[in-house]
């Protein structure tokens, strides 16, 4: 079992380290490419026969050891806890990275062998520090991990460092993300002060026991949100994924649809056995959620560029899941990361394949491809339906899980809010399907057929995407048989005509993005026009970034150089003041060196005097 | 047999630089042989010691001892302890990896070894000390040779007078290597006096004590200096010490002598001599007057998170890249003094831990922005832009020393800043936490930043075939890039012996 | 005659010596003068002298008469370097060094 | 009476006259004679410094005579610094034209050596003022020993009429001292009344004042400095001062036993003006003598703490100190004179790229530099921090911080003339130096580096020395 | 003692005018000799306080010697025109009369309004205390005369060129 558990996370980091420190394997190019697909799918097989292990004997396994003492018998222990939880996450994870590490050697077949090394070794990076962090036994380790993930983020989103856009977006990916992992620190040191630990079962003992209680329990998991919501992109830290689609397409697929946009609800569902002790809390990160995941709708609704309605879709998405782990239905969060991942990953290479074909992001621009790219076209279709929500796709059951948890749960405006999102969910990505597919412009007319290595992972992709509602039920078992909750065992069919709003509400979508794109029963662009405060508001994403910015400019740039001037001409003026000083009245002393014989004997006198007054009165 | 481990490592620096003066300066081969030679020892020494020290007894070992000025106290002693035998292992590389960066140099090679070689044996003597006349003795001959390698090998830039005293700036030729190597040194000898007097009080008070004069730390320690000794000495020590530490607002030196000091230079100051006064406020000031340090440990935390947060806003405004390392010195070793003034098991490693991290890493940093300095000759950011593509050896060790600033977990700088974070939330003042992570959080910035500007984006033409490392200069990077990896994975390495060390100075505080 | 007033003729003399001393410029003058402050001095040892019937006070008068004249010697013979090398007689034109 | 406790002065005075006989006999007559002058009189030296440590201690020759160990201390710096300005001067006199004098050199030289030597002996008013003034005359005409040069006279006058108005003053002081005390033997001390006794005092500091340089007397010295020829100033910035500071302690110890214990208070008042006016007024200077004169004065300072001190701590310390002032002092004056023997300015520029052009020289310098300095490994850094450390034992914890701030001031000016050797750059070619003035301030070098690494060499001496107070 | 006192206030008047002449006057050959005569009169005031050893040898050796070399210099110089003999005059004053002022206590605290006890004319015990107690500085002193004269000589004579 630890050997297994040795290859799996070993496996990839091992491939990132020989990849980045020895350079002619790193210069070899397209032979690294396969070493760390072979690495990764050496992990993916760990990951699987840890699975299967844990369904053999369902019970929470973990491993320790110290890393950072400080003193007194206190230290920092690492360690890895193998549950429901975190099992199926860790074939997932491998999973998807091996999909994409595969479809990335055609992809990426036109980079220089140098760099093409560089990008397995990010991938081999980014999948061990993905896999770190959901074998994370702690938070602190989590922490570790997640920061790391960000760092790959950052490197892949910046992966054409020449490339201004992408090395802006990766920087803004990583300030933003950054800035929700303060949080986290502060929640793992409030958990930490309350409790004294960071491992997660003791910190659930002492939580339950009454010692973590109060204020830290809620500082901390609220901390802990924080650090979610900008790993997973909730509003308003979703800033940064919408531009990271400036790094190569597998990477939007890996990271940020799959995994590591994942993390967020991951470490929530982590911690459910906390949140539900801090309802207040919970509340908030279902609040938050419903609230990305329609207003993240809203923003897909208007993009032009293809990778972009993706990533709002991604957010909208990552908001159902991060409402349905605030409502404590935890499984069916995870249900629907997991469907997700499957459906988003194929979305996004399929959006690689056609942009790898017609070199262009804008829907607009492309259009009639169904003919040209069918296997393409079949696979998005496959990836649409299922975000649609509509039966029997993965989505479906994914979404209905949570949207009926809301109701059971009693949330009746975030069910309603939720619904409402599903419709426009529908709506925008058949407003990109037909576009793409069955658009009127037909500039891209080269297009053809991606190689075998890009399809074969999306035919992979689309029957875990087609069938992956088969796993509702397994899920619900590993995490029941592993995080105790009042609500994560299976969800009890009390209301039956959800699904069936849920559907009908996603063909409605579907219905008026066919009409409006594709039958051009309506002029989307006279209704553009007609809504133009509407849809700039919403192309500006509600200001955000503006925000962000000026925030930004006021509180780093303006603060710095103020800062910066004061430390400089005040601070240092002073300094320089007294030296001035002390130089100019050594000058002026210099006068009383008259260099004349008489001016000198003056100084026996006065120093007579003052040693004659010391005298008196000294 | 007993082997003077200790001597061994201090004095081969000095006979390397006595060897020096025999080598004919037209030599250079030999002479970078006898530097380099000389820098051996100490790293096999600490490395020797660190296997050897035995941390379940803890407390000083591998002590020397003879007597100097017997009627005065004063001996030579050394020794080290689980606190300072991390810091000399830090300064036995950066010493390494400072000639190596050096490797090319091609102006008066001999002296600057020579010097370099002083610098470093002042400031190993600092850390072995055991007797405090020897640790003034070594840290003032620590700060001076660094007058002599910024003067002569160091670099100059335009400081525009402005400000409310900027007529004061043309007179005193503000931005010029002159300018900012005395303002370094005196500044720094400003604050020996400080320590000085406190010395000399602690001197007298423990001689009234114990019948007879010592300087001997041990035997100090266990004097009760009376409230109004230790209470003025403390702050002396603090202010003193500080000053090198970089403390609020006494840090202006630091900009102004790194970013005119060559790399060699910059590497170990910055890397080592501001460490050392750290650790001087840590030995002297909380070691020995435990009940003042306690009593004032909120000055010190509350002025070590002005300097976190004000050095790292301060990083932001700077677009000479010399400014921006010097200025996030400023905050990190804010970081530093912070640990200590937690007076918790897991602030003070934190913060002897920041010391050895942030003296690889900035050792790091100043030798490629050197670097970059040498080969493009430019040191303003906005004119820099794209050297990855041709610098990517660089551009890669530029971006770990960053994210070891910034507290990225996986590297040495995470473990120490994340100490000092637990230290600073379980300290008296918990609220020291928050400026602390806000200083992080500015840190990322200000990094991201100077990494994009300097190496990503499109290449700029005028500065054609920039070269990436070549030869020689490729080890100092790769080791100190390891060595902040392998902290950062494996902190054990130190944290082990450093973690005794705090805890018998934390009994000092009852436990 | 009491040696109260003695010491304060004495130093009368010497103020008025040390006046001379400030005030005059011809090198010579200034000799003259220093040697009333010498005068003075010796009148006032010796009034103190006479004043205890002690006679190393007049021991000290004795050799301070002597110095004094060594003194002179000395200054005669530098006022005739400056008046032969430079031809200056005047103690205020020596003022080449200063600051 | 014990004549070996006036032996040295007597060996000097034999000293004296046998150059002076010499000279007139031989050295008229031939003039490579002249060279030989010098050589006999530093064998003279050389001789009396290694008999002077045979020397009983703790006896007298007369009752206002003593030889204890704290004179005999004294008296061996004196003779060393006589020793290395007769070494240097040498040359010079050759280079400088005045070989003919040299024999008035030596002689006035060793005349103002026994004056110095009497006054650390002196236990009498009257012998204190004549030693005094025998440590004073010589020094006047030694000053314009160069007659020729412009300066000369300048200087000397100066010098002379300085001394001459303290020293008016001075017979004053010892008069109303004598009247305090009822004796001119102050170990018979009786009747005393102590305001005369500070009336006294004061005027008595007055003379001293000049002799040691203190502030507002110190007027004279960077004039004198200039204008004298360097490798004499090298006995002139020393020898009146260890003298001078030595016979203060024993006037501390022995006549005011503290009978005046607000002298203290004067002295510290004086010190510290002496220590900032000093040290600011070097800051400016270019010229490396004037510098380096007022350098000896802030210097003076730091000393004049140990005898604000005046506990037996400050005597074995600042005795300690003035030994490292003295190699160190001396050694740079000689560094000076090699310099302008070489043909180069006595300034900073002159000293540019010293390194270069005579390493060793320059190397030299630095060391002196810094252990004025108070830069660790040498002798100066340990005779500073002493110094302090005695201050501080009395309790005069300001005055430490401030001759500790003030130390950082002096290193401005000593920096700025080590950068000026080390990185200035210089067109001109290798320095030719007299071997006699190296080998003097290699001497020097060796004894600061040596002391520097063991000070205890000198301190165990200097605490002896004074264990008798 | 009314005649004492008449006496001694008499020769103080003429010393201080013999001062007064030796500071103001504008010939120096004036100022020498009104040095003269404040010397000569505080010879005879050593002698009223019963000295007259020491009022021979400031009369012979002070007075005469003195004034010999200064008429000496006087003469070779040559230099006597003196156009313009005092500078700043008022601070000299000042300070002057400050450090009179500083110095008269002093008369006050020694004191001594009595008649002295006088005794200073045994000229036998004042060869034995030279000779005896004082043989120190006695010596001294001849090395320093010595000193002084060697000195002056140095300074005051003319070489042959080298």
């Amino acid at each position: 079992m630890t050997a297994a558990l040795a290859l799996l996370l070993g496996a990839p980091a091992a491939s990132a380290a020989i990849l980045g420190l020895v350079l002619p394997v790193r210069r070899s190019g397209r032979k690294a490419a396969w070493l760390s697909i072979a690495a990764v799918s050496s992990s993916f097989v760990a990951a699987l026969w840890l699975l299967r292990q844990f369904i053999a004997s369902p019970e929470p396994r973990s491993w320790e050891f110290v890393w950072a003492p400080f003193g007194d018998g206190a230290a920092i222990r690492f360690g890895v806890l193998l549950d429901g939880l975190s099992v199926p996450m860790l074939v997932l994870v491998s999973g998807v990275a091996l999909a994409v590490q595969i479809y990335s050697v055609s992809y990426m077949a036109a980079e220089r062998p140098t760099a093409l090394g560089r990008y397995y070794a990010y991938h081999g990076l980014f999948t061990a520090a993905m896999l770190g962090l959901v074998a994370a036994h702690n938070t602190l380790q989590s922490y570790f991990f997640w920061e790391l993930v960000g760092l790959g983020s950052y490197l892949l989103i910046g992966f054409w460092h020449q490339k201004p856009e992408a090395v802006r977006a990766a920087t803004k990916a990583f300030w933003t993300t950054r800035l929700g992992d303060v949080g986290f620190a502060f929640g793992l040191i409030f958990l930490w002060s309350g409790s004294g630990t960071f491992v997660f079962e003791e910190l659930f003992d002492s939580a339950n026991a009454g010692r973590l209680s109060g204020s830290m329990l809620s500082l901390g998991v609220a901390g802990l949100f924080l650090g979610a919501m900008g790993k997973s992109a909730q509003f308003p830290l979703h800033v940064w994924l919408p531009d990271a689609m400036e790094g190569p397409t597998p990477v939007s697929a890996l990271i940020h649809a799959a995994t590591m946009v994942a993390a967020g609800v991951y470490l929530m569902a982590r911690i459910t056995p906390l949140l539900t002790l801090v309802p207040a809390v919970a509340g908030i990160v279902l609040s938050l959620g419903v609230l990305t995941a329609l207003l993240a709708a809203t923003l897909a609704l208007v993009a032009r560029d293809v990778k972009r309605i993706l990533a709002y879709s991604t957010v909208s998405q990552l908001g159902y899941m991060m409402a349905a782990v605030g409502a404590s239905a935890t499984a069916a969060g995870f249900f629907h990361l997991t469907t997700h991942a499957f459906f988003k990953a194929l979305l996004f290479l399929a959006a690689g394949s056609l942009i790898h074909a017609v070199h262009t992001n804008d829907i607009f621009e492309m259009g009639g491809l169904w003919k040209r790219m069918p296997l393409t076209g079949a696979c998005f279709l496959v990836g649409s339906l299922a975000l649609a929500g509509v039966p029997p796709l993965s989505g479906f059951w994914s979404k209905d899980e949570i949207l009926i948890s809301l109701w059971e749960g009693g949330h009746r405006f975030a069910f309603a809010a939720l619904v409402l999102a599903a419709g426009l969910t529908a709506f925008y990505v058949f407003r990109a399907f037909f576009v793409i597919f069955f658009g009127g412009n037909a500039g891209s007319m080269k297009a053809h057929e991606a190689p075998s290595t890009m399809t074969l992972p999306m035919a992979a992709l689309s029957l875990a995407a087609i069938g992956g509602g088969a796993l509702g039920e397994p899920i619900h078992a590993w995490i029941g048989a592993s995080i105790s909750g009042p609500r994560s065992g299976a969800v009890e069919h009390g209301a039956d005509w959800v699904p069936v709003l849920a559907t009908s509400v996603g063909l409605l979508g579907i219905a008026v993005a066919w009409l409006g794109y594709s039958r051009r029963a309506y002029r989307p662009e006279v209704w553009r026009a007609r809504l133009a405060p509407v849809v700039r508001l919403l192309e500006r994403g509600y200001y955000v970034d503006d925000a962000f910015l000026a925030g930004y400019r006021v509180l780093y740039l303006d603060l710095g150089r103020m800062v910066g001037w004061f430390d400089r001409y005040v601070i240092d003026g002073c300094v320089n003041l007294a030296t001035w000083v002390t130089w100019q009245s050594a000058g002026r002393l210099r006068a009383i060196q008259t260099g004349r014989p008489q001016d000198a004997l003056y100084a026996i006198a006065v120093g007579f005097l003052l040693l004659i007054c010391l005298a008196w009165w000294g | 047999m007993i082997i003077p481990w200790l001597s061994i490592a201090l004095l081969s620096p000095f006979v390397g630089g006595g060897l020096l003066l025999l080598v004919p300066a037209r030599a250079r081969g030999a002479l970078r042989a006898v530097a380099l030679g000389s820098a051996i020892p100490p790293l096999v020494v600490s490395l020797v010691l660190l296997a050897r020290y035995d941390t379940v007894a803890g407390g000083f070992q591998f002590v020397e001892s003879f007597s100097v000025v017997p009627s005065l106290g004063i001996a030579y002693r050394l020794a080290v302890d689980g606190l300072s035998l991390s810091l000399v292992l830090l300064t036995a590389v950066i010493y390494l990896t400072a000639i190596t960066t050096t490797w090319y140099l091609a102006e008066r090679e001999k002296e600057f070894f020579l010097f370099l070689a002083l610098l470093v044996t002042g400031v190993l003597g600092v850390f072995v000390s055991l007797d405090l006349f020897l640790f003034f003795l070594f840290y003032e001959l620590a700060v001076l040779p660094m007058y002599v390698l910024i003067v002569v090998w160091g670099s100059s830039m335009e400081v525009p007078a402005r400000g409310p005293f900027g007529w004061t700036y043309r007179a005193l030729r503000v931005g010029g290597k002159e300018y900012g190597a005395m303002k370094l040194t005196l500044y720094l000898l400003a604050g020996s006096a400080f320590i000085l007097v406190g010395l000399f009080l602690l001197w007298v008070e423990g001689g009234r004590t114990l019948g007879q004069p010592t300087f001997d730390l041990v035997a100090l320690r266990d004097v009760a200096f009376p409230h109004e000794i230790a209470r003025p000495a403390f702050l002396l020590f603090y202010v003193g010490f500080g000053i090198l530490a970089g403390i609020w607002p006494f840090h202006t030196w630091s900009p102004d002598g790194h970013a005119s000091a060559p790399a060699a230079g910059s590497m170990v100051h910055a890397g080592v001599l501001m460490k050392l006064g750290a650790y001087g406020v840590l030995r002297l000031g909380f070691e020995l007057l435990p009940a003042a340090a306690a009593e004032f440990a909120w000055i010190v935390g509350t002025v070590a998170v002005i300097n976190i947060v004000y050095g790292a806003v301060a990083a932001g405004w700077q677009s000479d890249i010399k400014y921006l390392i010097a200025y996030s010195s400023v905050s990190h070793m804010g970081l530093v003094m912070l640990g200590m003034a937690t007076l918790t098991a897991p602030g003070l490693s934190g913060s002897v831990f920041q010391m050895v991290a942030h003296g690889i890493m900035t050792g790091l940093f100043f030798t490629l922005v050197n670097l970059v300095y040498h080969k493009a000759r430019v040191r303003d950011m906005k004119e820099m832009g794209g050297f990855a593509q041709r610098q990517p050896g660089m551009g890669t060790f530029f971006v770990v020393a960053g994210l070891s600033s910034l507290g990225l977990p996986g590297l040495a700088g995470f473990v120490a800043e994340f100490l000092v974070f637990l230290g600073a939330w379980s300290s008296a003042h918990p609220w020291w936490l928050f400026p602390a992570v806000f200083g992080a959080l500015v840190t990322a910035i200000y990094v991201m930043r100077a990494v994009r500007r300097i190496y990503f984006g499109p290449a700029i033409q005028r500065f054609g075939e920039i070269k990436d490392l070549h030869g020689m200069e490729w080890v100092t990077p790769i080791v100190l890039g390891g060595l902040l990896l392998l902290l950062g994975v494996y902190p054990r390495l130190l944290l082990d012996s450093i973690q005794g060390g705090v805890a018998e100075l934390l009994a000092r505080y009852g436990g | 005659m009491t040696l109260e007033r003695i010491l304060i003729l004495s130093i009368v003399l010497f103020a008025i010596g040390l006046f001379g001393v400030l005030a005059r410029r011809h090198l010579i003058a200034i000799l003259l003068s220093l040697e009333l402050m010498f005068n003075a001095a010796n009148l006032a040892i010796l009034g103190i002298a006479w004043h205890r019937g002690c006679l190393a006070g007049a021991l000290i008068v004795l050799f301070g008469i002597a110095i004094t004249v060594a003194e002179v010697a000395i200054g005669l013979s530098l006022f005739l370097l400056a008046e032969r090398v430079r031809g200056v007689v005047h103690a205020d034109e020596l003022s080449d060094l200063r600051g | 009476m014990d004549w070996r406790a006036a032996a040295l002065e007597i060996g000097v005075l034999a000293l004296a006259i046998i150059v002076l006989s010499y000279d007139l006999v031989v050295g008229e007559a031939r003039r490579s004679a002249r060279r030989h002058a010098w050589w006999i009189a530093s064998a003279g030296l050389v001789g009396l410094l290694a008999a002077s440590f045979s020397l009983p201690v703790g006896i007298t020759f007369t009752e206002a005579f003593v030889q204890d160990a704290f004179s005999l201390f004294v008296k061996q710096a004196l003779l060393v610094a006589a020793l290395l300005s007769v070494l240097a001067a040498g040359p010079w006199a050759e280079q400088r034209g005045w070989s003919q004098r040299s024999g008035d050199y030596l002689v006035l030289l060793l005349f103002a050596t026994i004056g110095g030597m009497a006054l650390v002996s002196a236990r009498e008013l009257l012998t204190l003022f004549v030693a005094f003034e025998l440590l004073s005359l010589p020094l006047y005409v030694l000053t314009a020993i160069e007659k020729d040069r412009r300066e000369a006279s300048e200087g000397a006058i100066k010098v002379y009429l300085f001394g001459s108005v303290s020293s008016a003053a001075m017979l004053l002081g010892i008069g109303l001292v004598y009247s305090a005390i009822g004796s001119t033997f102050w170990l018979e001390a009786r009747d005393l009344s102590p305001p005369t006794l500070a009336s006294g005092v004061v005027l008595l500091l007055v003379g001293f004042g000049f002799k040691v340089a203190m502030f507002p007397f110190y007027i004279w010295v960077p004039d004198t400095y200039e204008a004298a020829p360097t490798p004499f100033v090298a006995f002139l910035s020393v020898a009146p001062k260890t003298a001078g500071i030595a016979a203060l302690f024993r006037l501390h110890f022995e006549l005011l036993d503290g009978r005046l214990p607000a002298v203290a208070v004067w002295i510290a008042v004086l010190a510290a003006a002496t220590m900032v006016v000093g040290n600011l007024l070097a800051l400016h200077q270019s010229n490396l003598k004037r510098l380096l004169a007022y350098s000896g004065v802030a210097q003076i300072g730091y000393v004049l703490l140990a005898v604000a001190a005046g506990s037996r701590l400050g005597a074995g310390m600042a005795l300690f100190f003035l030994v490292g002032y003295l190699f160190s002092n001396t050694g740079a004056f000689l560094c000076v004179a090699a310099l302008e023997a070489a043909g180069e300015e006595p300034t900073a520029t002159g000293a540019a790229n010293l390194i270069r052009r005579a390493p060793g020289l320059a190397a030299m310098f630095v060391v002196f530099l810094l252990s004025l300095g108070g830069i660790p490994f040498v002798l100066g850094f340990w005779g500073k921090m002493y110094v302090l450390l005695a201050a501080g034992a009395a309790g005069m914890w300001g005055l430490v911080f401030l001759a500790a701030a003030l130390a950082v001031v002096a290193l401005f000016y000593y920096l700025n003339v080590v950068r000026s050797i080390i990185a200035v750059p210089n067109e001109g070619g290798k320095l030719v130096v007299p071997r006699a003035i190296l080998f003097a301030a290699a001497f020097c070098a060796a004894i600061v580096l040596a002391g520097g690494l063991m000070p205890n060499w000198f301190v165990e001496p200097a605490m002896r020395a004074v264990a008798g107070f | 003692m009314i005649v004492a006192d008449l006496l001694f206030f008499i020769l103080a008047a003429v010393m201080i005018a013999g001062a007064l002449g030796v500071v103001l006057s504008r010939s120096l050959y004036r100022a020498a000799f009104c040095l003269a005569a404040t010397l000569v009169a505080s010879a005879v005031v050593y002698l009223a306080l019963t000295a007259p050893l020491i009022a021979a040898v400031q009369i012979l050796l002070y007075t005469g010697g003195l004034l010999t070399l200064v008429v000496f210099a006087l003469v070779v110089s040559g230099s006597t025109d003196n156009p313009q003999p005092w500078r700043r005059p008022v601070p000299a004053l000042v300070v002057a009369v400050l450090v009179g002022v500083a110095l008269m206590p002093i008369a006050w605290q020694v004191g001594g309004t009595g008649a002295g006890r006088g005794g200073l004319d045994d000229g036998v015990e004042l060869g034995v205390l030279l000779f005896t107690r004082y043989l120190v500085p006695f010596e001294l002193l001849s090395v320093l005369l010595l000193a002084a004269i060697f000195g002056a000589l140095t300074v005051a004579r003319r070489e042959r060129q080298a």
